[in-house]
C-alpha cells in the first residue's frame, strides 16, 4: 500500500501524517507537491492538516484550484482512495468531491482537543473493518469545522449511509456537549457516493501511538489494508 | 479605474454566530435598537478594465469560480469609480 | 507613477531629540562619523542606539549572569541560544516580548510577536517545533482587560495555529499593575543539528547580500521619530502603522529557508525584526567584521514613495537577510520561487567594515557598522531602593482574620483566574501538531518527546511579579528556581534557561534598582542550580501615566529527559497511593495568592530561598522519579499546599481523586495551607515504594513528610488545630470554570 | 424597517495578506485584470429606529464604540431600506 500525501504551501499536517504512516505503521508514504501533475504510483492519497494558502478567504478555497487537485478529482473517480482530514476535507468540500461546506465554528475560536467519535457508516473502506457504533478517541484542531449541508443534501447523506462520523459522548451518545464546533447533525466526517472518499475534520495521525494517548487513527488504515493484502 | 465592491454574505437560514455575538456586545453596550445582525465579507476589487459591462462579466465569474462558495453563500456587487 | 522625491529634512537639535537620542550620544555620532550625520544616518543611529537594541541600560546587568555550561553551544549574542542536547540534536530558544504593540492592537500586537520569535529560531538553521505564551493582563473584571486578554489569546493562536508552530504551554497572571500595559513574551523552540547551526555573520568579501521575503511597508516606523513638522502633504500616509501578521507568507518564509540552508550555500542570515534593514545588515557586518553595502532602490515596496530612512527603519514582517556564497544566486531564487517567495540581490558583503546606503547612485548613509552594532553606549544608571519598600515588607500579617470556611477559601483561591485553570486558553491553540507533545498544557511543565532521540525535553515559563515588587532580589531568584522545578516535576534536568526582563522606566532610580536586583537574584540562582542563560530579551518602560508594573522577569526553563518513559504530570493516578511532601513549610505568607484573594492585601515579605535546599529537593525528586516509584510530581507555588493538593486532585479533564490527610507542626493553620515557602514538592507513590521514597529523601538531605492518601470524594487537610475540607467534585468546578467566570459579561468591545 | 450597511476595511498603508492571496489566485485562475485586492468585513445591521438622522447617529456611534477598530481600520456605512 503506498500513500501520496499531499503538500500545499501552508499545509502543517504532512509531516505527522507521515511519521504515523510510515514510521509507526510501516507503510510506504510519499509527498506530493501540489504543483505535481501526476499522482500515479498511489494507492491512496492524503490531503493533510494545515493552512493552504493561509486559509484566506475561505480555507481550501484557493487550494482545490492548485494544480495537482485536477489529478486528485480524476484519480477519485477511477475510485482511487482518497482521505482528506481537517484542512484536507475543506479541501475536498471546496472542490466539489464531497458536499457540503465547513464553516467557521461556532464558538468563533479555534478548538485544539481530544474528541470522541461513532462511526455511523462502514460504506467506506477506510471504516469497513469497524463496528458501526464504535466510538474512537482522537483530537481535532481546527477553527473552521462546522459541517453544513442542506436539509436536503443531509436527508440524502443519512439515506445513503454518507455520515462516516458523529463527535459523540465517549458512551457514543450524540450529544450537544460533544459537538466541539456546532457541525449539523455533530457530523465529523462524510463519504462520497462510492465510498472511495472520505474527509473528516479530527486527527488520524495524532493518534497513532499509545505515548500519545490513542491508537485509535490507526484503524482507519489498518482495517483495509489489512483486507486488501488478503 | 473601476472598482467592484463584492459582498458576500452567509445564505438566509445558515446560523451566523459571529452576527450574534455582535449583537449581543452590541446590546450590552447599550446598543438596543438591532433587530437582526449578520456579518459577511466585503472584496475590493480594483479593475484594469474600463469598459463597465466586461467588467461586469468578469467579476460575476470570479465571485462564481472563487470568491463565493453556492454551497453556503450569496454574492453581490456594485460597480464604482475607484477614489 | 514616480512622486518628487522628497528633500530629507535638516538635522537640528529638535529633530535629535525626537530621535530620543541625548546631546552626548550625538556628539559621539558627530565623533563616530567626523561629521554631522544626516537624516538617514540620524534615523539609523537612534534605533540602533534605542534601549530596544542596544540594551544600554541593562547591558552592565546582564553581563553578570552564568552564560557558559558543558551544554551550551551558543550563549547570548546570536538570534537565539543553542544547548546541546545530545544525539547530535541541539535546542535553539528565545524569548520576546512584545508589550506595547499588544496594548494598542492587541490581536496583531501579539501575533506579530510570535512571527518575530520563531524568525529568531529557524534563522540558527532550525526548524521551530513548540511556543509559549507569558501574559500578563489587568484584572478580568474590567472590561478593557477582558479585550485585551480575548484579543491577545486569539491573535497568539490566530499566528500559532496557522503557521504550524504549536503552542504546548505558557503561562498567565491578573493584576491591577498590567491593566495600562499588558505583557505578551512569546518563547519559541527550535531543533537543528548540532554540528549545522548558522549564525548571523556576513563574511566573504563580494558575497551577494539577499533580501528574502515580504515587500517592505511603512509598517512600525518609530512613532517619536516621525516629527510630523518634517512632512508635506503625504504625512498622513506616513503615519506610523501598526504591523499586520502574514502567517502564511512566514510559513513559506520558514520551509524556504530551512530548504536553503540545505544547500551549504548560505554563509549568514538574520531576520529583519525590530529595525529591520538597518539592524540586521550591520548586525551581520559588525559580527562578521566586514562590510556591507545596499542600494536601496533594489528593495521591494509595498508603498509608493518611500524615502531611504523610511526603508531602512521599516519593521514590516515576515522578511529575512542572507549572505549567500558568490554565484548562489540563482539557486537561491530557484528555491525561493519554488515557495512564491521574492529573493533579491540587495547589496553585498565588504571589506572596509562600514554600512554603505545607497539609493541609486548616491549614497545616503555611510557608518561604521560595529559603531552601530556595538558602539553604543552602555549606562550604569543610578539605583536606589525604594523607601516605600519598608512599609510595605513590614506589613504586619501575624493577626489575620480567619475566613468563615478554609474550605470556601480554598475554591475561592482555585477560582481565581491567575490559579484556575487555564484550559480555556491552550484549547485554542493547537498544542499537539508534530506529535511530540506527550504531557499536554496543565501540568507543570509540558513535556516533548524527540524523534531521533531517547529522550525528551521539558519546558516551562514562570514569572511571580508580586514577589520581584516585594524584594526583587528574592523574587529573581525564585524565577528561575520555580522554573527550574517545575521542569524537574516533570522528570527533566534543568539545563538552561531564556529569559524576558519587563520592568518600568529605567530612568527612574527605584526601577533601576528593581532591576539590578532581579537580576542579581537570578545570576545567583541560576549559579546555584547549574542553569546558564542562553539569551533573552528586555522590555522597559512597561508604564502607564508614570505607574510601573511589577517588576517581571520571566524565565523560560529547558529541561532534558533521558528517557521519555520519566516523563511525569502533576495528577494523582488513582485512590490509595500515599503524598507525601519534599520540603519544608514556614509561616509565609507576604506576597500571596492567599492574602491577595482573601484579604485583598499584596505586602509582606515574599517567602525566602534557600538555593541548596532547592537545588536538593530537586534533585530528590528527580532521582525518585527515574527510581520508577513517582505517581505524581506536583510543586507548591501560588495558593501553598491546599491550592497544590487540590490540583493534583483534579485533572483536567474526566474525575477528580479526593485526598485526605494532614500536615503535622506547629504553623497556624492560614500558613500550614495557603504559604507560598519555597523548595516543596507534593510526590504520590504506591504504598510498597514509600520506604524507598524516604529513603531516597534522605540521602538528599530533604526533609520528607508523609501527607496523607489519595481517593474518596472529599478533599480534607487538617493543620494546626483547623480543618479544611471540601467535595473535590465543588473545588473541580471552581478551578476549571474559574477564567471562565471571570471573564464572563466581559466582551463587549473595546473597553473604552 | 432600516438596514445599516457597514463596510470595514483595513486602512490604506496597512498590509492585507488576504486581499495580496486572493488576488494572486485569481491571477492564477486567468483573471489577470485586477491591480489591487482588499478584503474587508461588511456587517448588516437591521434597526428598529426609523428615523434616519437618528439611525445614523446610532450606527456611528456603534462603527466607533465596537464595530470598526480605529487603529487599524476604517469604516464607512449605508442605510437603506431593509429587503
Ligand atoms: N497562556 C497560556 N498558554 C498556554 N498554556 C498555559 C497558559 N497559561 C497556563 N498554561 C498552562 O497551564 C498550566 C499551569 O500553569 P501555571 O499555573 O503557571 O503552573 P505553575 O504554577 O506550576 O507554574 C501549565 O501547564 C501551563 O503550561
Ligand atoms: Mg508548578
Amino acid at each position: 500500500m503506498r500513500f501520496g500525501i499531499l503538500v500545499f504551501p501552508g499545509s502543517w499536517s504532512h509531516q505527522d501524517f507521515r511519521h504515523a504512516l510510515a514510521d509507526v505503521m510501516g507503510f510506504q508514504a510519499q509527498e506530493v507537491w501540489h504543483k505535481e501533475t501526476s499522482v500515479t504510483g498511489h494507492d491512496c492519497l492524503i490531503l493533510p492538516g494545515g493552512f493552504a494558502h493561509g486559509d484566506y478567504l475561505r480555507a481550501g478555497a484557493i487550494a482545490r484550484f492548485s494544480p495537482v487537485m485536477s489529478e486528485v478529482v480524476r484519480f477519485a473517480e477511477r475510485g482511487g482512495l482518497v482521505l482528506g482530514s481537517c484542512n484536507g476535507f475543506q479541501i475536498l468540500c471546496e472542490a466539489g468531491l464531497l458536499p457540503g461546506a465547513l464553516l467557521r465554528n461556532a464558538s468563533l475560536q479555534y478548538r485544539c482537543q481530544w474528541v470522541h467519535l461513532r462511526v455511523e457508516s462502514t460504506a467506506t473502506p477506510f471504516t469497513a473493518a469497524l463496528g458501526p457504533g464504535q466510538v474512537l478517541r482522537m483530537p481535532i484542531s481546527h477553527g473552521e469545522g462546522r459541517y453544513y449541508a442542506d436539509p436536503e443534501a443531509l436527508r440524502r447523506l443519512n439515506g445513503e449511509g454518507r455520515i462516516t462520523f458523529r463527535y459523540c459522548a465517549p458512551d457514543g451518545a450524540p450529544s450537544a456537549e460533544a459537538n466541539p464546533n456546532g457541525s449539523s447533525e455533530n457530523i465529523a466526517g462524510v463519504c462520497n457516493a462510492r465510498g472511495n472518499v472520505l474527509g473528516l475534520m479530527p486527527h488520524p495521525e495524532r493518534a497513532a501511538e499509545s505515548l500519545l494517548g490513542s491508537v485509535d487513527g490507526r484503524l482507519l488504515f489498518e482495517g483495509f489494508l489489512a483486507r486488501a493484502s488478503r | 479605474m473601476l472598482q467592484a465592491r463584492v459582498i458576500i454574505t452567509l445564505k438566509r437560514g445558515i446560523l451566523d454566530p459571529q452576527g450574534d455575538t455582535v449583537r449581543t456586545a452590541l446590546q450590552s453596550l447599550g446598543f438596543d435598537g438591532v433587530a437582526d445582525c449578520r456579518v459577511g465579507k466585503v472584496i475590493l476589487l480594483r479593475l484594469t478594465e474600463s469598459d463597465r459591462a466586461k467588467a461586469k462579466a468578469q467579476v460575476e465569474q470570479m465571485c462564481r469560480r472563487l470568491l463565493a462558495n453556492p454551497v453556503i453563500e450569496d454574492f453581490r456587487f456594485e460597480l464604482e469609480e475607484s477614489p | 507613477m514616480s512622486r518628487p522625491v522628497l528633500a530629507e529634512p535638516r538635522v537640528t537639535p529638535e529633530v535629535v531629540a525626537a530621535h530620543g537620542l541625548t546631546e552626548e550620544e550625538y556628539a559621539a555620532i558627530h565623533g563616530i562619523l567626523a561629521r554631522p550625520p544626516t537624516y538617514t544616518e540620524l534615523g539609523i543611529f537612534s534605533v540602533m542606539w534605542s534601549e530596544h537594541c542596544s540594551y544600554k541600560s541593562s547591558r552592565v546587568h546582564l553581563q553578570t549572569l552564568p552564560t557558559e555550561g558543558p551544554r551550551i553551544l551558543q550563549g547570548p549574542g546570536e538570534n537565539a541560544g543553542v544547548v546541546d542536547i545530545g544525539h547530535g540534536l541541539a535546542a535553539v530558544f528565545k524569548i520576546e516580548s512584545h508589550n506595547h504593540p499588544s496594548f494598542i492592537e492587541p490581536y496583531q500586537g501579539a501575533a506579530t510577536g510570535v512571527g518575530g520569535i520563531i524568525r529568531d529560531i529557524f534563522t540558527m538553521g532550525a526548524r521551530p517545533i513548540c511556543l509559549l505564551d507569558s501574559l500578563r493582563f489587568g484584572p478580568l473584571t474590567e472590561a478593557k482587560n477582558g479585550y485585551l486578554f480575548g484579543g491577545v489569546v486569539a491573535g497568539i493562536a490566530g499566528y500559532g495555529n496557522a503557521v504550524g508552530v504549536p503552542t504546548v504551554g505558557g503561562e498567565v497572571a491578573f493584576a491591577e499593575c498590567y491593566a495600562g500595559n499588558p505583557l505578551v513574551n512569546v518563547l519559541c523552540l527550535g531543533i537543528a543539528r548540532a554540528d549545522r547551526i548558522f549564525t548571523a555573520r556576513a563574511g566573504g568579501l563580494g558575497n551577494p547580500v539577499i533580501y528574502v521575503g515580504a515587500k517592505t511597508g511603512r509598517d512600525g516606523i518609530h512613532g517619536a521619530t516621525m516629527a510630523s513638522e518634517t512632512f508635506d502633504e503625504t504625512s498622513e500616509e506616513r503615519r506610523p502603522t501598526v504591523q499586520v501578521g502574514d502567517p502564511f507568507r512566514e510559513k513559506l518564509l520558514i520551509e524556504a529557508c530551512l530548504e536553503l540552508m540545505e544547500t551549504g550555500e548560505v554563509v549568514g542570515i538574520q531576520d529583519m525584526g525590530a529595525a529591520g534593514l538597518t539592524c540586521s545588515s550591520c548586525e551581520m557586518a559588525s559580527r562578521g567584521g566586514t562590510g556591507i553595502e545596499l542600494d536601496l532602490t533594489r528593495v521591494p515596496r509595498r508603498e509608493e514613495g518611500m524615502i531611504p530612512y523610511e526603508v531602512m527603519l521599516s519593521e514590516s514582517q515576515e522578511r529575512m537577510l542572507v549572505v549567500v556564497r558568490r554565484g548562489a544566486e540563482e539557486a537561491v531564487r530557484a528555491i525561493f520561487a519554488k515557495w512564491d517567495l521574492d529573493a533579491v540581490v540587495v547589496g553585498h558583503v565588504t571589506g572596509d567594515g562600514m554600512l554603505r546606503v545607497l539609493e541609486g547612485e548616491k549614497v545616503v548613509a555611510e557608518i561604521p557598522a560595529r559603531a552601530l552594532a556595538e558602539g553604543a553606549p552602555a549606562y550604569r544608571r543610578p539605583a536606589t531602593r525604594p523607601g516605600w519598600l519598608d512599609v510595605l515588607q513590614k506589613a504586619d500579617l501575624s493577626d489575620l482574620p480567619p475566613p468563615a470556611d478554609w474550605g470556601a477559601a480554598l475554591a475561592a483561591l482555585l477560582a481565581s483566574p491567575t490559579i484556575a485553570c487555564k484550559r480555556d486558553i491552550w484549547r485554542q491553540y493547537d498544542h499537539m501538531l508534530y506529535l511530540n507533545t506527550i504531557v499536554l498544557p496543565g501540568s507543570d511543565a509540558v513535556v516533548l518527546r524527540l524523534k531521533g532521540h531517547p529522550g525528551g525535553l521539558a519546558l516551562a515559563a514562570d514569572g511571580n511579579g508580586r514577589y520581584c515588587f516585594l524584594d526583587p532580589y528574592v523574587g529573581g531568584m525564585i524565577a528561575v528556581a520555580e522554573a527550574a522545578r517545575n521542569v524537574s516535576c516533570a522528570g527533566a534536568e534543568p539545563v538552561a534557561l531564556t529569559n524576558c526582563l519587563n520592568f518600568g522606566d529605567p530612568t527612574r532610580p527605584e526601577i533601576m534598582w528593581q532591576f539590578a536586583e532581579v537580576v542579581r537574584g537570578m545570576g545567583d540562582a541560576c549559579r546555584a542550580l547549574g542553569t546558564p542563560v542562553t539569551g533573552g530579551n528586555v522590555s522597559l518602560y512597561n508604564e502607564m501615566l508614570g505607574r510601573a508594573i511589577f517588576p517581571t522577569p520571566i524565565v523560560g526553563m529547558l529541561g532534558l529527559l533521558e528517557h521519555i518513559r520519566h516523563a511525569t504530570t502533576q495528577w494523582f493516578k488513582g485512590a490509595g497511593d500515599l503524598v507525601y511532601l519534599l520540603g519544608e513549610t514556614h509561616d509565609e505568607l507576604g506576597g500571596s495568592e492567599y492574602l491577595k484573594v482573601v484579604h485583598g492585601r499584596e505586602e509582606g515579605r515574599p517567602p525566602q530561598l534557600d538555593l541548596a535546599r532547592e537545588r536538593a529537593v530537586q534533585a530528590a525528586c528527580r532521582a525518585a522519579i527515574r527510581a520508577g516509584c513517582v505517581r505524581s510530581a506536583h510543586d507548591t507555588s501560588e495558593g501553598g499546599l491546599a491550592v497544590a493538593l487540590a490540583e493534583s486532585c483534579i485533572p483536567v479533564e474526566g474525575e477528580p481523586v479526593g485526598f485526605t490527610g494532614t500536615l503535622p507542626g506547629v504553623l497556624r493553620p492560614e500558613a500550614a495551607f495557603f504559604a507560598e515557602s519555597q523548595s516543596r514538592i507534593l510526590l504520590s507513590v504506591r504504598p510498597e515504594h514509600a520506604g524507598a521514597l524516604e529513603a531516597l529523601a534522605r540521602d538528599h538531605g530533604v526533609p520528607c513528610t508523609l501527607l496523607g492518601t489519595t481517593g474518596g470524594r472529599t478533599f480534607t487537610l487538617t493543620a494546626g488545630g483547623a480543618s479544611l475540607q471540601a467535595e473535590v467534585a465543588v473545588l473541580a468546578e471552581a478551578w476549571r470554570r474559574g477564567l471562565a467566570a471571570a471573564a464572563a459579561g466581559n466582551r463587549d468591545g473595546r473597553g473604552a
